[in-house]
């Protein structure tokens, strides 16, 4: 899954990925291969993580991981970095989530009465990122759908999300709702269409795998 | 004609937070957060604080220190996912906690610092955070009237200070600093280090020495900077 | 995992600027005004521009090359006391200006950089620059709405520069550049000396290089920048 | 004049002074006094003014003289500049005048057909320092008073000026209106109160000159 988001990231991109994301996704992309990722506590230009040995105390993503800088990497104040976000200078960002509605509303920040933490710099990265993509399991761990007709939970913003990365597939949010463009091997169209909560248009013909 | 000299005591600086005081507090994570200043802040004891901070910090650490002594009345912040007390103390009613977007935070402190009354945004606009927010059109567009922090006090850490003032952050341990170094009545900021007037270049300082009050220069450091091993 | 390359001509930089734009113009009088950005905009020559500039230069100098050529059907500015042929064409009505207060020309343009819909503000609420404008009462006290400034094109003038996009300014010729950088859908820097990626220390780079799309390395520094004999 | 201006900087002071004052104004200061020179146009800590041949190109001031830096100055951009003087860190700023009321209201940006070359930094300088002294004739060339009971131009700010500095007094507004402090040697209080276009309360006993 993590491999195939990282085809996502075209050159020249700037990316801000969520926690734990950076390096698994970053990985995936070659030493030459132009990009760069963005941390919303202040640095554009993510460089690989430090184990505790190695690392600089004042040098964490947004998630806390210890990481580095690379040539050209800059840093800068909270103001100026979610100026780049909202001023649309964002080009994609990595979401989890909670929940995924059929018109591209998400909510991964609040749980009434169970998980309020506040959102962060959730809101910002989902409503002003040029493209949202979001990674998560493809239902919660009762096993209800994620992807859903409408939000149930207080949402982070409306009609963000484009694509969704899930175990089973990979599922586009389109003007008429959840469409699947690929299928994970091992994985039936009746079982991701059962394990969604909203109508899933297949895509006619032979569905890709990943 | 030379510039003033601002360089005080830890003590003495922190003596001018009383009961009721709102104070802006930098830093995101560990990176930028003064805790030889906060941990004054528990010993001289004032109470019924309003906390403006990004986080709660983690456990037995920073802001988490004022949380323990029941001096913090408000948090006004964005994310205290990390502070597990924080959170039961905003369940039990214990504090009052007011959430924000993060860029929102920052940039309601910017406005603060600049004069401003406030900024629009459509951050948000859909969500409950706007909740009971004022709007208003502009060019036929709605936005979100958001009002300008300022605060009596704020307290930051810097990593290197001349006498003047005039402060310069360390990586990611800049965060909200040299916002909040512009939106408080009195700024007070720690440096790890203190240099000569004219050793950091006018071209690179962050925080410009009129907008600081007072200068406490660290004589060591606080060991919750260490890296944690996880 | 590297950094995008953003070097490109001066010719093809320029192109993207047609008739009806509206450019933002770094500088405050002569130092950080991109000369040679604005020559080539004289030189390709599309018309009926807004420019969004704290002056008009002086005679002979900068963005009265515009004015000359007659490019120019409207001003954003604050002052162009030291242009009298911005003066005259201003009274003859063959340009339109609008005149804002300093700072807020500058917090307008930020808040567009910043993606802000606009700014509240009680500067110049009892004089005649508030005519017209929107007013709102926030906590009783009553702003000003200042709207955000954006453009289609920025161009800002830089010391040094690195292939990111990466800008440092020298000294006062900083001004209204970083505000710009941050301001348009296209931004061009024009960079007096092109570094290699590194080469600005991280922490001192004043302009990051995700705000920049292209980078124009000057082979020749314009006369327009020669200390003036008074 | 200039003399007695200076002795309105106070130790520790942040000072904004006017186009070609600051220059005339240090050079009563002694070079041990503490004090720090704002300009707008983004540096806090001015130096000394510099002759062609040894000046910085890109070091000027708000009104294009070429002037230095000292240890400890900072470059800032126009918003921070700004910031600083609307946030209340500019304790005294020097201006010039058209015309100040009894009120205390200022005018000095605009005549109307005649002038307006658009008001640059000076409404923000006159709004938000917190303390603003007039620099200026008594009189204009006219002969007419520059001190009046209400402005007649365009205002820059209500209710701003705290002093005026003339060629024949020093005068204060004070909430009952003009009060005379200190008369210029030569001139008599007949004179002065004639040249003023308002009511002018002089102090009790001997008036002090400069």
């Amino acid at each position: 899954m993590v491999a195939r988001a990282a085809d996502e990231i075209a050159p020249g991109m700037v990316v801000n990925l969520g926690i734990g994301l950076p390096t698994k996704v970053v990985d995936h992309l070659g030493p030459d291969f132009p990009v760069c990722l963005h941390t919303e506590n202040g640095l554009a230009g993510i460089g690989p993580t430090h184990p505790p040995e190695t690392a600089d105390r004042n040098l964490i993503d947004a998630g806390g991981a210890y990481v580095s800088t690379i040539p050209g990497s800059a840093f800068f104040d909270s103001a100026v970095s979610f100026a780049l976000v909202r001023s649309g200078r964002l080009d994609l960002t990595m979401l989890g989530a909670f929940e995924v509605s059929q018109h591209g509303d998400l909510a991964n920040w609040k749980i009434p009465g169970k998980f309020s933490p506040g959102a962060g710099g959730g809101i910002e990265l989902a409503q002003k990122a040029r493209r949202v993509i979001v990674l998560t399991t493809h239902t919660d761990r009762a096993g209800n759908p994620k992807l859903k007709e409408a939000c149930s939970l207080p949402i982070t913003a409306r009609g963000c999300v484009a694509r969704v990365f899930t175990d089973m597939g990979v599922i586009d949010v389109t003007d008429t709702g959840f469409a699947l463009v690929e299928i994970a091997q091992g994985i039936t169209p009746a079982e991701i269409t059962e394990a969604t909560g909203a109508p899933l248009a297949l895509p006619k013909g032979d569905i890709p795998t990943f | 004609m030379k510039l003033p000299d601002k360089i005080g005591t830890l003590e003495e600086a922190v003596s001018c937070i009383g009961d009721g005081a709102s104070v802006m507090i930098g830093g995101f994570g560990v990176p930028g957060t003064p805790f030889t200043l906060i941990r004054e802040l528990v010993r001289q004891g004032p109470r019924d604080l309003t906390i403006i901070k990004n986080d709660a910090n983690e456990a037995d650490m920073g802001v988490d220190h004022l949380l323990v002594s029941g001096q913090v009345a408000r948090l006004v912040t964005t994310h205290i996912g990390l502070n597990p007390r924080a959170i039961a103390m905003m369940n039990a009613g214990e504090i009052e906690v007011e959430f924000n977007a993060q860029g929102i935070l920052a940039e309601r402190i910017r406005a603060g610092g600049a004069g401003l009354g406030g900024i629009l945004t459509d951050i948000g606009i859909d969500t409950e955070l706007a909740n009971d927010k004022q709007r208003i059109n502009v060019d036929g567009k709605a936005f979100i009237v958001e009002s300008a922090l300022r605060a009596d006090v704020a307290l930051v850490h810097a990593d290197r200070a001349d006498p003047f003032g005039n402060l310069a952050f360390a990586a990611t341990a800049r965060n909200f600093n040299p916002l909040m170094a512009m939106a408080a009545a009195r700024v007070i900021a720690e440096a790890e280090q203190l240099v000569p007037l004219g050793d950091l270049n006018a071209d690179d300082v962050h925080t410009p020495g009129p907008f600081v009050d007072e200068l406490v220069v660290l004589n060591e450091l606080s060991e919750e900077y260490a890296v944690v091993q996880r």
